[in-house]
């Protein structure tokens, strides 16, 4: 069974090319059927391998299937490699990405442009799952590059809207940024180690470098460029609340559970390196704490209901970089499995609103929408709890960990948990603010599009299997996914130490009830009957005072990282290009010609056709001639 | 022999598809059709039934025949064909087949004469690729850029006077340099063994040293650096480009440009290695200085095809950074990006071609959301942007990333700009699919009943994403026939460099 | 008496060869251009006969012969020229000889 | 003078035999068609005799003359020029209203004269060749006085030729003289022994000054800067065949002449005018070609053109004794036959659509001529390639020469120079090339090919042939110009 791995990107490649090559003449029946019955079966099989794997006592496992290339000391296969890491990886990939293809089949039941969305969708399952199989950072590269590119192609899926073009071109340049510096790190490796296999690296990296050597620092430090940038961590984090221009469910997919946690997957995998870089490794926890963080305060002030989702998205990988940064390495991992079930939970949740809404995202334009949409609303609760950490959901399990790892570091311990638990606060704050102005209080929805038809302008949910049954289940593995344990003690053997961490009670408490008390101040600012009043009085309050008013526009605006990248980067590079459009180079050399033709209309004059001039210019020639000759 | 045959029938082929034009309009195209396969299958077979002669020096060469010609000089016909003149002479061929292909429909007037021309192109450049007699290599040098000169000159666009006038004065100017270098090689041959030589094997023994060694290598860089080129040197280039005809660009893009890398890769490195090893810290500071430089002229475009050219300028810049690399690494990716660009790029300048006898403007103002109207002239248009932008899996990936590779180990500061290259390479790319596929739809009115693909378009196009996907995804098949040359390459500098 | 040196024969004749020159560069009409030039010429003889009466050879004087049928030879062509261009013209000026330039 | 001597000369006899023969045919009956086959006739047989005269070794017949492979090779040369131009002449004539036969006898004795330069070896020979010449290019130059178009362009022409070139002759004469008066010789070889073992009490100014008086008329023959600008006024207002003569054989006879008086006479050992030479050579390439860069009168192009190829020359010239195994006369004896050959080819074109009523030599005349013409078009493409030095054509082989032979000398700068021009030249001579690639609304008016048409599409079929020929396998013919180099 193990040795079919190679089908498990190949059932989705397929569907890809069936799906291109039938240039959208197949029925949307006929393409959905492909779309997510290629991704089921490859999640079949990964359930079928992964039980194998477990039975036969989780040994890694390799296997080449055809050469790549061979070039002197370089020579890379079309290698899979599976151990306790990948299977987690392989499972949520195919397992959740079924489910969101699923729900796809209903939500863009009515979209001219179906079977192309299907045929880049399996095309991103397809790259995502050559990412996390490559047992060499070649092969890791493309499925990197893959799925960056499937990112692109969905962000911008409905292309006739120039702003989700421009969105789409964002994710792609800035997530690009990043690969190039992890391509130089490749590099790097490469001409230091003389391989590109990851466990070879793995081996030798030890070997070779001492601890916080300059090339281990190098090394880890261009890696971790490219995982910010995937990740969307700071300073690259721009680009993913832009990417919710592409159709909800490729939010929840890639820019929720899959695509924007291959950052974690790649520190994750080559844990090592930066184990040997202790510096990198507090960056890489500080930077998890600072985005976080920002992205928390950012949540709370967004009105855009995807946005809010993206942010979070966003604090929440901060969370794993934390746990990667202290070392907790199966706790990111953990963190990263359940947060894939409630953010793509909430996503397609979310979707279903916007869906029956009429694409409106503005939550303020939404509310008292709990009777409407019950479906919608009660996956709402179960994730944000989940998102929220409360007791005894999913969330709850893996952030504890991260946290009380947090608290386990040696140096910055305190520092790491307080914001952490301040995040865990924000986090409650944000995500119920959501629920409540969504779904409490009175309805602000009013329908544009009147002359349409009524059952185009009525909020009807819909409720089709195809898109109940994956929100169940989701809603399901939230609540309850904390129970499963990821099975990667053996690939973190040296990391497993971090594990059992101790805090005090107090402390534990603390942790316990900090979320609840966030959820509390969120519902007295926007829940509660009174909201309309007190509440709505209070956000006054707070936006008129200058503080408040500047803070709301700083945090709204995302920090205003987009500003500063703008104005330093963008704007001159248009500028460069626009002066230098006619390239100056040519100019130069065109130049060359003027002083030819210059010469000649000069030279000409001499041609007067007047003979005594002729004849007196044979004399001065002579004089000339005979001058040089005897002055040399 | 084989060559000589090779040559005779793209000669003779052109001369009776002239002729042929009496009898019909059509009869001259399925001429040059035929000698292009007939040539094909040749090189095709001979590629599959032999393999390298262990006798010849190096071991390594496929070929190697002399015939006398010019006995004052010592000059003969000394051809020889290894791996890399092989996969060079294959992709010339190839590239042959979809320029006309691209032409088939595009070329109505004077067609008799413009298949001669691209036979008489096709033919130089197969000359180039094999002849191992400077002389030789010159004479044929030149030889191409006068057909090439006429498709511009005739076929041309707008402009045609002017870009076919600076393509032809940069390439001879730069060309008579190179002349100087070889010529000042087989005098210096005179002096130190009391005969005059243009054979390749000969000239290695002469004993250069010091600052004639670094003049003359300097006279043959330029001479191959205006025809690749670098940056400084390119601004033939743009005009050139985006003034010919399809399948005159398809052959430039594809074809002539890799004249001046072989040159490089052939001559200017082995011939001179401590000149080279000396120099290569500059050559690699221009290839990144032109990777970036023109990769942002480019965005600044609004001529597709310009657009195209100077990508082409930036992606030859990888060429260089590998050559002058000189290790494995970076001369297998200078080899893989020479073929993969090969077909991108011709891909590329295909569809810009369409695109003009579509709408007739290669204005990327006026042309918008193409997707809505040409879906599969738009999937191409993504695939080979994509593939330029150097996605792994596509070749140009893997030469690119061969070649970065292996400069970083002899220059890293050079390689880390030039890899920032691939940002940019991503910014103009989506850029253009972002102008001309995506956003509303928007053409000039009176040719909005344009069609899609026609079936040899399909055919053309097809043939090349294939190529690039096989050389993405299997190229060993590439580099084992390339190794040998370049490990005997590099036997001769001593690895210098 | 002793024979006078050549160096005043050369002399003489540079002199003249420059007169004639002067004359070739300043006058306008045709004719008298014409004679300077005979002047040069014959100037170039008479240095050749006085070069050869130093070394008492043949050639000198062989030369000066050749010139004169030279001078005699131009000489009529010339003086067929500027009738055909008094014919046309109605001057023997040359500076009207300018239609070509440039 | 023995009888084997004389049987030496037999070229020069049959030539001046020819010019005879044809003056008694004129004096008997006029006859356009019969005064010019005598004139191919004659000197036809004159070009085979060299067949038979050529000898094993260089002969020297009196201390005038000298017979050996170098001058058996350039009569060989100018003879074939002339045959093709009587023949292109003849049509060009053929609408002459009288006086059309003359022609011929002025150009038998023009090639008398060059035949005399080029196997000379003393300078009385060297002057009666020159001006054997040059008076008949007088003549030449102002054939067709009383052609009613334009009538007094060839007047004009001549006039200034004439005065100039006396002019440069009495330079040539009073250096000669001067030379003369303190070596005591006339005799190439006996002054290179003079100077080489030194002149006395002379100083070294003295002589400098005789030689460059000397080189001056030469170079003004030549037309090199700064002594060219007779040069377009002459090409433009002569006849074709007249302006196709002096280009070719004019000047082949010139250069063969200055470098056998440089090879003779150990000219180049003296520092002082090889750098004159250089700088010489270095600025008419770089003012010819400029000169031509825009122009339009195609006659005018080709004359501003023609100095810059003799500034190429010149580059080989100065390095004929620095160059291995005589390398350097070999260059010049190709470079002047290439020079021959794509002269008169681009000239035979040229004469074939003209006529002397009406001379068609604008650029604007063969727009288009590619869609028109397409032979005569490829002929001139040819042609202008071969001229601007592009591979498959004999002029590329001359260039190449030229440039072994610079390498050899170490001419850097002048090779560079000579990059540059040639860079130039491309341009003017391709702006011709793609005018005539440029369809063309209303057409040039072309005489139909009729009989009399039908030898020189001939001679332009054989010219091509050669350039095309000699451009690919070269192989005997550089052969033989090593051995006949090394001779010398």
């Amino acid at each position: 069974m193990q040795n079919w791995i190679g089908l498990l990107p190949a059932f989705p490649l397929a569907g890809f090319l069936l799906l291109v090559l039938s240039r959208g003449r197949m029925t949307k029946t006929v393409a959905g059927i492909i779309g997510a019955g290629s991704v089921g079966l490859s999640f079949l099989l990964a359930v079928m391998i992964s039980i194998e794997f477990l039975n036969s006592g989780a040994q890694p496992f390799s296997k080449t299937l055809w050469m790549w290339m061979q070039v002197g000391g370089l020579d890379t296969g079309f290698t899979f490699f599976l151990d306790g890491l990948t299977l987690v990886m392989i499972l949520i990939i195919s397992g959740v990405g079924f489910l969101i293809h699923l729900y796809s089949t209903g939500f863009m039941a009515d979209d001219p442009g179906f079977a192309r969305f299907f045929s880049y969708m399996n095309l991103f399952v397809a790259s995502m799952l050559v990412l996390v199989l490559a047992d060499n950072l070649i092969l890791l590269y493309l499925g990197w590059e893959g799925v960056g590119l499937c990112s692109y192609l969905l962000i911008g899926f409905w292309y006739d809207n120039p702003a989700n073009g421009y969105a789409a071109r964002k994710a792609f340049v800035v997530t690009r940024v990043g690969d190039t510096s992890m391509a130089i790190g490749l590099f790097l490796l490469f001409s230091q180690l003389g391989t590109l296999n990851i466990q070879e690296i793995l081996l030798l990296a030890p070997t070779q470098w001492s601890t916080g050597s300059a090339v281990a620092v190098a090394a880890s430090a261009l890696l971790l460029g490219g995982a910010v940038g995937k990740s969307a961590q700071l300073p690259l984090q721009t680009w993913l609340p832009d990417a919710m221009a592409g159709p909800t469910p490729i939010s929840a997919l890639i820019h929720a559970a899959t695509m924007v946690t291959a950052g974690v997957y790649l520190i994750a995998r080559t844990h090592i390196l930066f184990e040997l870089a202790p510096s990198v490794q507090l960056i890489v926890a500080f930077v998890g704490l600072a985005t976080l963080l920002m992205a928390g305060f950012t949540a709370l002030m967004q009105r855009d209901i995807k946005r809010i989702l993206a942010y979070s998205t966003i604090s929440q990988i901060g969370y794993m970089f934390l746990a990667l940064g202290v070392g907790a390495w199966s706790a990111a991992v953990f963190h990263l499995l359940t947060h894939a079930f409630f953010k793509a939970l909430l996503f397609l949740a979310a979707g279903t609103v916007i869906l029956s809404l009429h694409h409106e995202h503005d939550i303020f334009k939404m509310g008292a929408m709990r009777r409407r949409l019950p479906v919608s609303f009660w996956c709402f609760i179960v994730g944000s709890a989940a998102l929220t950490a409360l007791p005894f959901t999913s969330g709850f399990y893996s952030k504890d960990a991260i946290l009380l790892a947090a608290l386990d570091h040696p140096s910055y311990g305190m520092l790491l948990w307080v914001g952490g638990v301040l995040g865990a606060f924000m986090t409650a704050l944000y995500s119920f603010r959501l629920v409540f102005v969504v779904f409490f209080g009175k309805s602000h929805y009013e329908q544009r599009d009147t002359q349409q038809h009524d059952d185009h302008g009525a909020v009807v949910e819909n409720t089709s299997p195809a898109m109940f049954f994956p929100l169940l289940i989701l809603a399901i593995l939230s609540l309850f996914g904390g129970l499963i344990s990821v099975p990667v003690d053996a690939v973190f053997a040296n990391g497993a130490l971090h594990e059992e961490a101790h805090a005090s009670q107090f402390l534990h408490a603390l942790m316990i009830l900090i979320p609840i008390l966030g959820v509390m101040i969120s519902w007295l600012l926007y829940g509660s009957l009174s909201y309309e009043k007190a509440g709505a009085h209070l956000r006054k309050q707070l936006l008129v005072s200058p503080l408040g008013g500047l803070l709301n526009r700083f945090w709204f605006s995302g920090w205003g990282m987009d500003k500063l990248y703008q104005t330093l980067l963008v704007q001159p590079f248009l500028a460069l290009a626009q002066v230098n459009r006619k390239d100056i180079v040519d100019l130069v050399f065109n130049s060359l010609s003027y002083v030819a033709r210059f010469a000649n209309s000069a030279l000409v004059l001499t041609q007067t056709g007047n003979m005594r001039w002729y004849a007196i210019s044979l004399v001065a020639g002579l004089v000339i001639v005979i001058g040089l000759g005897v002055w040399r | 022999m084989i060559v000589l045959i090779l040559v005779a029938t793209l000669f003779v082929g052109g001369a009776i598809a002239w002729a042929s034009e009496a009898l019909d309009a059509r009869m001259p195209r399925v001429v040059a059709l035929l000698s292009l396969l007939v040539s094909a299958v040749l090189l095709l077979v001979f590629s599959l039934n032999s393999g390298p002669d262990v006798g010849s020096p190096g071991g390594q060469w496929w070929i190697l025949a002399s015939w006398s010609w010019i006995p004052r000089f010592g000059i003969a016909l000394l051809v020889g064909v290894d791996g890399l003149s092989l996969l060079l002479l294959l992709l010339t061929i190839f590239l042959g087949l979809i320029a006309l292909g691209a032409a088939w429909d595009e070329i109505k007037e004077r067609v008799g004469f413009f298949y001669f021309n691209l036979l008489w192109t096709i033919a130089g450049v197969v000359g180039v690729f094999t002849a191992l007699d400077l002389f030789l290599f010159f004479f044929f040098w030149e030889v191409m850029l006068i057909p090439m000169y006429l498709i511009i000159a005739i076929w041309g666009h707008e402009n045609r006077a002017y870009a076919a006038m600076k393509f032809f004065l940069y390439t001879q100017v730069s060309g008579l340099f190179l002349l100087m270098a070889i010529l000042s090689m087989s005098y210096l041959h005179y002096v130190q063994f009391a005969r005059f030589s243009f054979d390749y094997f000969d000239l290695q023994n002469i004993a250069l040293v010091g600052s004639l060694q670094t003049w003359i290598m300097l006279g043959f860089f330029v001479g191959f650096a205006t025809k690749l080129p670098i940056f400084g040197l390119h601004s033939w280039l743009p005009d050139a480009h985006s003034q010919a005809p399809t399948a005159g660009s398809v052959l430039l893009a594809g074809v002539l440009l890799k004249t001046g890398a072989y040159g490089l890769i052939r001559f200017a490195v082995p011939l001179f290695p401590e000149a080279s090893d000396s120099f290569s810290s500059v050559a690699m500071t221009i290839a990144a200085l032109g990777i970036l430089y023109c990769a942002k002229v480019a965005f600044a475009q609004q001529d597709i095809k310009r657009l195209i050219a100077y990508t082409s300028v930036s992606h030859m810049g990888f060429v260089l950074l590998g050559i002058y690399a000189w290790n494995l690494y970076g001369l297998q990716g200078a080899v893989m990006t020479m073929l993969a660009h090969g077909l991108s790029s011709a891909a590329l300048f295909m569809l810009a071609g369409g695109l003009q006898s579509r709408f007739h403007t290669r204005d990327m103002r006026q042309l918008n959301g193409l997707w809505a109207k040409l879906p599969m002239l738009s999937a191409m248009a993504l695939f080979f942007s994509v593939a330029a932008v150097g996605m792994p899996g596509l070749g140009n990936f893997i030469g690119e990333f061969l070649s970065l590779l292996g400069a970083f180990q002899s220059n890293p500061v050079a390689t880390i700009f030039a890899a920032l290259g691939l940002v940019l390479a991503a910014v103009y790319s989506l850029w253009v699919i972002q102008k001309v596929l995506h956003g509303s739809l928007q053409v000039p009115n009176e040719y909005s009943n344009a069609a899609d693909l026609s079936l040899v378009e399909i055919l053309c196009y097809a043939l090349m994403a294939l190529g690039l996907v096989w050389m993405g995804m299997y190229p060993q098949s590439f580099l084992d026939v390339s190794e040998a040359s370049l490990l005997y390459l590099q036997s001769l500098s001593g690895g210098a460099a | 008496m002793e024979s006078i040196p050549y160096e005043h024969g050369l002399i003489l004749a540079a002199i003249l060869f420059v007169c004639g020159l002067v004359g070739v560069l300043t006058r306008r009409n045709i004719v008298f251009v014409l004679m300077s030039l005979e002047i040069m010429l014959n100037a170039c003889g008479l240095a050749f006969v006085v070069a050869s009466s130093r070394w008492q050879h043949a050639e000198g004087q062989v030369m000066f012969l050749m010139i004169l049928t030279l001078a005699a030879a131009e000489v009529a062509v010339g003086l067929g020229l500027i009738i055909q261009m008094y014919r046309r013209f109605h001057t023997v000026d040359i500076s009207v000889l300018n239609e070509m330039k440039g | 003078m023995t009888s084997a001597m004389l049987f030496m000369l037999l070229p020069l006899i049959l030539v001046t035999a020819t010019a005879v023969a044809t003056m008694l045919m004129i004096a008997i009956k006029r006859q356009h068609g019969m005064s010019c086959s005598v004139t191919v006739i004659g000197l036809s047989l004159a070009f085979v005799s060299l067949y038979f005269v050529m000898p094993s070794s260089a002969q020297q017949l009196t201390p005038l003359m000298k017979i050996d492979a170098f001058s058996v090779f350039f009569s060989g040369v100018i003879l074939l020029s002339g045959i093709m131009i009587a023949c292109f002449s003849y049509p060009y004539f053929s609408n002459l209203e009288d006086h059309q036969d003359e022609f011929y006898i002025l150009l038998s004795v023009a090639i008398l004269g060059a035949l005399v330069m080029v196997s000379n070896s003393h300078f009385i020979t060297t002057f009666l060749g020159m001006e054997t010449l040059s008076v008949c290019l007088y003549g030449m130059v102002a054939y067709p006085l009383h052609r009613s178009v334009a009538a007094q362009y060839p007047m004009e022409a001549s006039i200034k030729y004439l005065v100039l070139s006396a002019l440069s002759s009495g330079f040539v004469l009073f250096g000669i003289a001067l030379l003369y008066a303190q070596t005591g010789t006339l005799q190439f070889s006996d002054l290179g022994q003079a100077l080489s073992s030194g002149m006395g009490p002379v100083p070294p100014v003295y002589f400098v000054l005789c030689c460059l008086m000397i080189v001056t008329g030469f170079a003004f023959k030549l037309s090199l800067v700064p002594f060219h600008l007779w040069t377009p006024d002459v090409y433009e207002g002569a006849p074709l065949p007249a302006t196709a003569f002096l280009a070719t054989v004019g000047k082949i006879a010139m250069a063969a002449l200055l470098m056998r008086f440089m090879s003779e006479s150990a000219l180049l050992s003296n520092e002082a005018i090889v750098f004159v030479l250089a700088l010489v050579a270095g600025a008419s390439i770089l003012f010819g070609n400029l000169l031509a860069l825009l122009q339009s009168n195609l006659k005018r192009l080709l004359s501003y053109s023609s100095i810059a190829h003799m500034g190429y020359l010149v580059i080989a010239l100065i390095t004929v004794d620095r160059t291995v195994d005589s390398l350097g006369i070999e260059a010049v004896s190709f470079y002047l036959l290439a020079y021959a050959v794509m002269s008169i080819g681009a000239f035979g074109v040229m004469m074939v659509v003209s006529d002397s009523e009406q001379e068609r030599d604008h650029i604007g005349h063969y727009q288009g001529l590619f869609w028109r013409n397409p032979w005569l078009a490829l002929v001139m493409t040819a042609m202008l390639f071969s001229l601007a030095g592009i591979p498959l054509t004999i002029g590329f082989l001359g260039k190449f020469y030229i440039f072994a032979a610079g390498v050899q000398g170490a001419q850097w700068a002048l090779l560079f120079t000579m990059v540059v021009g040639s860079g130039v030249g491309l341009f003017y001579y391709l702006r011709i090339v793609y005018g005539m690639l440029t369809p063309l609304d209303e057409d040039l008016i072309l005489p139909e090919a009729g009989l009399k048409e039908l030898v020189p599409h001939c001679l332009l079929f054989v010219l091509l042939l050669l350039l095309l020929l000699l451009g690919i396998v070269p192989g005997a013919l550089m052969q033989w110009l090593a051995e006949m180099a090394s001779a010398l």
